[in-house]
């Protein structure tokens, strides 16, 4: 019972982080600021939910994939993110010269 | 009180409609991709919620995202056209937006008169499961039920590639762009996770939601990175392994089907015994050949030899 | 009101929608996603036909039927991004 | 439990949704793109979500393709804008 | 004749092209011999199935022994046979017609390279649906013939050719997806989808909106008025070869599906009937002036599809909602003229242009070379599109004037006459310009010699006149297996 409030809890608190990225995303000024925004509320949003979900899985073979998940929108994400970002300076440099 | 998943269903079906109607007026082609795209998520998620995981796997894998990274090259390829050539008269839109009123009006009309409980297939099916090879219902269904509707889909497939490479002739070929190490280290990761997360959804369509065509749009996800990082490209002298490739799954699963046939067997009929094994080795060929073919299908053109003529220019 | 009954008129209004985009639009790519709305639209009738209130099973056919859709709809949208792409390039090298 | 995880659901449901406005307004791709990648995150949180509330482990495959699938279109998109900016 | 019953023909007549097709595209370089063997075997299969279906009656083949409505069954009877043979023996003397019109010394070695898959794919789904009795199966064969098609129509690979078969390929989708769409409600309602569940069925809601969808879905394909909008172009823009295949065969497939589909389904109302008739009627007088108007020859021969699909629907409704049941004799035996006629047509106006250089007919006669061997085989052709006695067309069209006489229905004998004499204007447009020499300016050539080039479209041509004699036991053929008067 503990431990589903807890996972509860982790899940309510991913989803608010969720919820602060969308709002950062509308509001924040410019691309590299909703980007810094968004990578930072979706990387701990989804991983707060994988966490309170992998408490509350049934096997182990489940709690294997949640791992697995969070680690590859971890990477990828992040590696998107740079891309992206990369790819927004090189247009402001070409955009500014 | 109205039961929270009920509200869920209704706010994500509203979504979907709105989405598919934002992808029609959105002005800006980019974002009508975009839309597309999550259109597309969102519906996977719907059918999620109508118990239709295989469904919703395919849609995501082949109808979403594959798709739409063919349509963003699509896009990059054709950026210079206009994005209205032609506005349409506002009269035509009018009739039209009230043909389909009407047609959605017809539809919805009958669609609530049918009561939705029809027994279906359903017990036929799981009447003949043990029978079948295979523990998944789906895959029983795809794969030996009504196997000659795939083998026909895997032969639809076939005549994509082939119609796309006689439509696309040598188009220039872009420098490639640098994309840094820090993507080089990741596709050194990904790619290898992306093919075992593949055979996993290929081997595990037996049991559970998966099967072939789940693993194979998966694994021409490699191809397609492979693909935009130039880690591979095409050349003349492969055009005999690709054209292999294309057709492997679609000649031994009408193989399979006509060989077993034959002793008082009919065509498509795996001898009980030996089900399991021949489904597995159509399941295991027709991924190859789906995995290459989608990739084919996104790099479009054949790769072909650049007459000298036309080099020299 | 059930699932089945919401996403069921979800799929009919998606192609109808999809309808009205294949009949009115001129641009090629949109032209491309009104069809592939519609197919979508298709797929979702058939999910529903599938449906039972949990927790009974769904019927498995159409989920088969709707992957099969699926796979097809790929293939014709490639095939109709390729004849774009090809008459782009077409109608360009006359305009130069 | 259920109710608690369904309204969450319906809030993230909402957050897309909100998302959504930026990739209308753009003016930007790549916060188009951006918007996209926040939605593929959060339908995969979705997804593990509905994955308790519907008991289905299946759905934990599904998350996992959806995971895959957002991270190729986003460096597809990558690509080909990296392509145009020369 | 003792191994017959081992090989079950029906998967033979589909797997057979589907075998060439494979094996013609993994080795490009024996592409044309590998097609057109399997073109022969596939015709060696098809005569085999009608020997059966002589003599056994109607063969039904259970796919997996697991019978439907859970398995999918083939079942060839004597329609589907009759349209088999037709489709099998137009696909062969195109095939070698298209020997000649893709030889090294006319096209590219690219177009010579995928004519014979994508001809083997379409042929592999013709032969599927004439022998499908599942709606879902009757959808995945659609849009194999609907890829193969438009990889056919753009095999040329110009502009004209590539816009018309973008055109095609939107009218293609969007009529199967109207079609698949019509499969979700049949399965809501009956929980199967095989023809058997249809003719059980009783009448339902979702029943007429699937019925609805299909039909729209079907005549969308097949190019009834006012839905014709692509085919004038995919069919005036494509190669000799591929127009022939496309307009002989193509069209005919939806059209042998509506018929089924209205017989299994019967249309709820005689008003319906009364509409599709119209729509064939108005296909016939905007057909009729658009191929008046037509300035290439190519053009004005995909006009006249349109005027003949036209000429068919109207055929289906000559007798009423009462007289449908009947009327599929004169829809099947006009659909078979049609296309044997329409395929040598274009074959013959492919050698045409191929000859003089051009296909503007108001140029045609100022040429010095005369192709007459051609033009002879182009007159041939339009006896039998015209309906004269003794041809094909005469006997489809004795059938249709029969039925609506005995009907009372004038109305539909009228708009026939009309048709007929739109047709005899617009061809002796073109066969007046073959005969007249007074406005050559250099003496006539000698005509590009008799290649064997010719023999393909004159054959075809010869065939729709004479089995006009045959339309007798054409018909009686066609009943084995009570098509539409029992249960499959």
């Amino acid at each position: 019972m503990l431990l589903d409030l807890l996972a509860l809890a982790l899940i309510a608190v991913g989803a608010f982080f969720f919820v602060a990225g969308t709002i950062g995303l509308l509001r924040f000024p410019d691309t590299l600021c909703r980007l810094h925004a968004l990578t930072k509320a979706d990387g701990l949003g989804l991983g707060l939910t994988c966490l309170g979900v992998a408490l509350l899985a049934g096997t182990a073979g489940e709690v294997v994939r949640i791992v697995l998940i969070w680690f590859f929108v971890a990477t990828s994400s992040a590696v998107c993110g740079h891309l992206i970002a990369r790819h927004v300076r090189r247009a402001a440099n070409a955009g500014g010269r | 009180m109205v039961e929270p998943l009920l509200l869920f269903d209704a706010l994500l079906g509203l979504a979907i409609a709105a989405l598919a109607v934002a992808v029609l007026t959105v002005h800006d082609r980019f974002a009508m991709i975009v839309l597309f795209i999550v259109f597309g998520l969102m519906s996977a998620l719907a059918w999620v919620r109508l118990s239709a995981p295989d469904v919703a796997l395919a849609e995501a894998a082949i109808g979403t995202g594959l798709t739409g990274a063919l349509l963003l090259t699509t896009l990059h390829h054709i950026r210079a056209a206009p994005a209205a050539p032609v506005p349409v008269p506002g009269g035509v839109v009018v009739a039209n937006l009230g043909l389909c009123a009407l047609i959605f009006g017809g539809l919805a009309f009958a669609f609530l008169l049918t009561p939705l409980q029809a027994p279906g297939l359903a017990p036929a099916v799981a009447q003949n499961m043990a029978a079948s090879g295979v523990g998944h219902p789906v895959t029983a269904v795809l794969l030996n039920f009504r196997a000659y509707d795939t083998l026909m889909e895997v032969v639809v497939l076939l005549a994509a590639i082939v119609a796309v490479w006689m439509v696309e002739r040598g188009t220039v070929q872009a420098p490639a762009p640098v994309l840094g190490e820090i993507y080089r280290g990741f596709s050194r990761l990904a790619l290898p996770a992306i093919v075992v997360i593949g055979s996993y959804l290929l081997w595990v369509g037996a049991q559970a939601p998966g099967g072939a065509f789940q693993g194979g749009a998966v694994l021409a996800a490699v191809g397609l990175l492979l693909l935009l990082g130039r880690l591979y490209r095409p050349q003349p002298a492969h055009r005999p392994f690709a054209r292999a490739g294309f057709v492997l799954g679609t000649a031994v699963f009408a193989g399979v089907a006509l060989l077993v046939a034959g002793g008082g067997r009919l065509p498509f009929e795996y001898p009980a015994a030996h089900a399991k094994t021949l489904i597995l080795l159509i399941e295991g060929m027709v991924t190859i050949s789906i995995a290459v073919t989608l990739a084919a299908l996104f790099h479009g053109r054949e790769p072909e030899a650049v007459p000298v003529s036309e080099k020299s220019e | 009101m059930t699932s089945g009954l919401i996403f069921g008129l979800t799929g009919i209004a998606v192609f109808a929608i999809g309808l009205f985009g294949a009949l009115v639009m001129v641009e090629p790519l949109r032209r491309v996603l009104a069809l592939k709305l519609c197919s979508v639209g298709a797929g979702f009738l058939l999910v529903v036909g599938a449906w039972r209130e949990p927790p009974e099973a769904p019927d498995p056919v159409p989920h088969a039927l709707v992957i099969t859709g699926i796979v097809v709809m790929i293939s014709a949208t490639a095939v109709a991004l390729a004849l774009i792409r090809r008459l782009h390039m077409l109608e360009r090298d006359t305009d130069d | 439990m259920i109710t608690a995880l369904s309204i969450i659901l319906i809030v993230l449901l909402v957050s897309i949704l909100g998302g959504l406005i930026r990739v209308l307004r753009g003016p930007e791709p790549a916060e188009r793109m951006l918007a996209a990648q926040l939605f593929g995150t959060a339908s995969v949180a979705m997804l593990l979500i509905l994955s308790r509330v519907m008991a289905m482990p299946a759905l934990l495959d599904v998350a996992l393709v959806f995971a895959l699938l957002a991270a190729v279109t986003l460096v597809c998109f990558v690509v080909l804008a990296a392509k145009e900016g020369r | 004749m003792t191994e017959l019953p081992t090989i079950d023909w029906p998967t033979a007549v589909v797997f057979a092209p589907l075998a060439g097709a494979i094996l013609a595209f993994a080795w490009p370089r024996r592409a044309a011999a590998l097609g057109l063997a399997s073109v022969l075997v596939t015709a060696g299969a098809v005569a085999a199935l009608a020997l059966q279906v002589l003599a056994e009656g109607a063969v039904l083949t259970r796919l997996g022994n697991w019978g439907a409505p859970l398995g999918i069954d083939l079942r060839a009877d004597g329609l589907s046979t009759v349209l088999l043979a037709m489709t099998v023996g137009v696909g062969a003397f195109v095939s070698l017609g298209a020997l000649d019109s893709y030889a090294p010394a006319r096209a590219d070695d690219r177009t010579r390279r995928y004519f014979w898959p994508l001809w083997l794919l379409l042929l592999t789904g013709l032969n599927g649906a004439f022998l499908s009795t599942d709606v879902f199966n009757l959808y995945v064969m659609l849009e194999v013939i609907a890829l193969a098609a438009v990889g056919l129509t753009v095999l040329g690979g110009g502009r004209a050719a590539v816009r018309a078969g973008l055109d095609y390929m939107y009218a293609s989708i969007l009529g199967a997806l109207l079609f698949l769409m019509g499969v979700g409600f049949v399965y809501l309602e009956l929980g199967r989808l095989d023809f058997a569940g249809l003719i059980a069925a009783e009448p339902a809601p979702a029943l007429t909106a699937a019925l609805a969808l299909m039909i729209a879905g079907l005549l969308l394909k097949t190019a009834l008025f006012p839905l014709h909008f692509w085919l004038p172009g995919a069919h005036a823009n494509a190669t000799a070869p591929a127009s022939a295949l496309l307009s002989g065969l193509v069209v005919k497939v939806s059209l042998y599906v509506f018929l089924r589909l209205t017989q299994y389904m019967p249309l709820p109302d005689e008003l319906l009937v009364t509409l599709i008739g119209a729509l064939g009627a108005g296909a016939i007088l905007w057909g009729g002036i658009q191929a008046l108007r037509a300035e290439r020859l190519k053009l004005l021969v995909a006009w006249s599809t349109v005027v003949q699909i036209g000429l068919i629907f109207v055929a289906f409704a000559r007798a009423g909602q009462v007289g449908l049941a009947e009327s599929w004799k004169a829809v099947a035996l006009l659909i078979l003229a049609h296309a044997v006629a329409k395929a040598g047509m274009f074959l013959a106006a492919g050698r045409i242009k191929d000859e003089v250089g051009h296909d503007r007919i108001a140029d045609l006669d100022r040429s010095p070379i005369r192709p007459t061997l051609a033009q002879f085989t182009f007159a041939l052709a339009a006896i039998s599109l015209i309906g004269l006695p003794p041809s094909l067309g005469f006997a489809g069209k004795w059938v249709l004037m029969e039925g609506a006489m005995a009907a009372g229905y004038w109305h539909w004998v009228g708009v026939t006459m009309i048709g007929t004499l739109f047709s005899v204007a617009y061809f002796s447009r073109v066969l007046a310009s073959f005969l007249r020499f007074d406005r050559m300016r250099s003496p006539v050539a000698e005509h590009q010699g008799w290649a064997l080039a010719d023999a393909a479209p004159l054959i075809l041509a010869l065939s729709a006149l004479g089995l006009g004699l045959a339309a007798a036991p054409i018909l009686a053929f066609m009943e084995i297996g009570y098509p539409f008067g029992a249960t499959p």
